[in-house]
């Protein structure tokens, strides 16, 4: 059997390299793979492209990375008005990054896992996220075409996982990580807690296992 | 004149509360949105939904109960009632976009005598927090009233024949609830149907770029505390 | 507050006519809406569109509506071997079908519930079924243009249900129902059990109550 | 001649379970593919997807034990290992499109030597079962391999130049294992991996309709039970 039980964070992001793509999970200051965050810090991969909600609170969440000037380019949906390293290298012109309407940014992921290379959407038509979008009309609404979004590496948060990789989340926690769980090549999940193979009830487990690849015990999901 | 009239930001959020039908599943965006499930009956049964992945999602919690695993999509510590669901933010899109919330009310800078909707940036602003859910929202719920302050701090009308703030969606608002009046967004215009309590439709066209249908008698708001 | 709960299979399926298209969950025998199928049959609306993985077996599931005459298209992934009605019907000509991949079949009716009118993807190409299907390459891969499927009416069948209308299943029962739920007009589950509100955990809700319109209970899932 | 020393179908099943790697990911289809999962170690750790949404699939269901709720895609009973999940078959599809399953194992009609398949309906058929997920899993599936007999009852071979029966996909097939060898789709052809035992790389060629690409030295396979 493959062992994706890994004993640190470290461990876990020893190969993320300069100019990987990563996405993140979080939203609203749950979910976010903070630990991994840090780890990818620690690491100090650069010139990365991220995949996020947002970009960061302060010196928290996204923010480490930008503090440490590890990331290029970005694709978000809201950055957020606390996003402030994120904030002024994009207006020193070292950041580059893509504003998505936030379904729309998790639609593309779920087509990637899914298979789908492009779909259409009536979502931005006629706005300024439709620049540069083909444009066409389908049952005589108007659409843009969206591409599938996938990425090297998801970083995710979870509540608990077996072994295998089955995960469940807790509460709004779930938020974006079950859906870039199926969109990385490597999706790697820090968890509050490792439990044996069969102790989660298979009706109720949200991400199967098939999804992901390598797993970390950390602490509890707001420690600091 | 008619900004010594105007209603509170709390009335107009109660008036809104009115247009939400008996066990609706509604989402409420940022700013007056966020105040209207405290005027709505709890007998109602309107279901409120957050993008971030919740359905049936009750007040904000008491202060020392805080959970920060259950936070809506502005990021505050809520609750979840009885018959509530999480999922993933995957699928609550898929009810935003996919028609299946009966209602939803958003915030606006500028709606459009057609009904397009400007709400997420302000022109020439570096940075907003961004788009969100805003545009999801706006083009997939089957009715989307847009609750805001009739006019600017600078008291230039937010109601205009064609918006100048960047778009969040074409011809997607059905009503508007502003501290002056209540307007149906109808082919071929702008219907106005309320207004305030002391206000005539003439002071609301007075503020309103486009021209309003106004009917022969236009009944007032009604509201519990004036 | 709205009233889901109708009293009969008959009551939930009154409104179901002449010329109604309907998706119909069930796959190899689990998961089947048996008895509202048999009140469709008895409420007798003809002229049907029928959306399914497969098309009954002998009189059972959907044969029952097959051997009354009472379907005039449909759209199937596996009528399967046993669908002695529908081969009848479709060799006389009396019944239109076309068939679909499997995936693709469920990956429409998801579009439609997630209000993406049309998608990209590659099952397909260069076989039969991309007969009069826009052709395109999406990054060097060849992909066929496929569209959204809905329908007015989804009878599926879950385990339980509280009031509001939150679904779950059991075991490889829930196959096509839970996607079936998001993609019609009027969603009309028969469960084995109607719980309180509040009984089923908000986490382990598999469909939420925004795609259900209508619960009845039913006795258990293979009686006859 | 080769049709007396064929293996059988069991045995076609027990050298393509040697293809699994361990800890992989698999799907099984029908016919002999289903007969696969009988030679796989349970230490291998391999994991069996079911496209009715079953992942940790186990072995049929004991007689007396069948659970009517808990179907393979054959609508045969089984059972679930621990680990296993449930799931929708939209999900379930994820899997097999998304290139989310290391294997996949089907039965072929025909087999192109650019490795399209044909495998789920006869020219001429009026009814074949239906296509069901053959099409999602062929093109999904990071490695296809398609066991079968290596000639049709007529004694044509089903290894072609160009398949005439109904195509499921194009260019997906990565290895044939048949009563006769083992053989693997490679950029600009067929090569030749193995052999069953007492058969030689001629004898297989000559029940083949494309040039095989054939070693000096090519192995027999190594069989249990022989």
């Amino acid at each position: 059997m493959n062992n994706k039980i890994y004993p640190s964070v470290d461990a876990a992001v020893a190969d993320v390299s300069d100019g990987a793509s990563l996405m993140f999970g979080g939203f609203g200051g749950a979910g976010f793979p903070n630990e991994l965050i840090r780890a990818v810090g620690r690491k100090g991969a650069r010139n990365l492209f991220a995949i996020s909600n947002n970009c960061g609170t302060g010196e928290g969440e996204l923010g480490v990375l930008f503090k440490n000037k590890q990331i290029r380019r970005v694709i978000a949906a809201f950055p957020g008005p606390q996003s402030t390293y994120f904030q002024q290298q994009v207006e020193a012109g070292e950041v580059e990054y893509e504003l998505v309407p936030q379904g729309i940014l998790c639609e593309r992921m779920r087509a990637y896992g899914a298979g789908i290379p492009a779909f259409y959407s009536p979502v931005g038509v006629g706005t300024e996220v439709a620049q540069g979008k083909e444009e066409r009309s389908i049952n005589g609404r108007r659409c843009i075409l969206e591409s599938a979004l996938g990425a090297d590496f998801a970083l995710i948060r979870a509540l608990k996982a077996d072994p295998l990789g089955n995960l469940i989340y807790r509460k709004a926690a779930r938020n974006f990580n079950p859906v870039m769980a199926t969109a990385a090549k490597v999706t790697i999940v820090e968890v509050n807690e490792i439990v044996p193979v069969g102790a989660l009830d298979p009706e109720t487990i949200v991400t199967p296992s098939v999804f992901v690849h390598r797993i970390v015990q950390v602490g509890g999901a707001h420690d600091a | 004149m008619t900004l010594e009239r105007k209603l509170s930001r709390e009335q107009i959020a109660e008036r809104a509360a009115q247009e939400l039908p008996d066990g609706a599943y509604v989402n409420l965006g940022w700013g007056i949105p966020n105040l209207i499930a405290a005027y709505v009956p709890e007998k109602a049964g309107v279901i409120f939904h957050s993008e971030n992945g919740i359905l049936g999602m009750g007040p904000r919690a008491r202060p020392g109960e805080e959970d920060y695993d259950l936070v809506d999509a502005m990021k505050a510590p809520v609750t979840i009632l009885p018959g509530g669901a999480y999922f993933s933010q995957v699928d609550a899109h898929m009810m935003t976009r996919g028609g299946h919330l009966d209602v939803a009310v958003l915030g606006g800078l500028q709606v459009s005598e057609r009904g397009d909707l400007a709400n997420w940036k302000v022109p020439g602003a570096k940075f907003s927090g961004g788009i969100g859910g805003a545009m999801d929202i706006a083009v997939g719920s089957r009715r989307l009233i847009i609750t805001m302050e009739h006019v600017t701090k600078n008291g230039e009308p937010k109601i205009v024949k064609t918006c100048t703030y960047p778009l969040t969606a074409l011809q997607c608002v059905t009503t508007i609830v502003t501290d002056l009046a209540v307007i149906d967004v109808v082919p071929g215009g702008l219907q106005l149907r309320e207004v305030a309590p002391g206000v005539s439709p003439e002071d609301v066209q007075r503020v309103t770029e486009p021209k309003l249908a106004i009917a022969a008698r236009t009944p007032e708001m009604r509201l519990r505390a004036q």
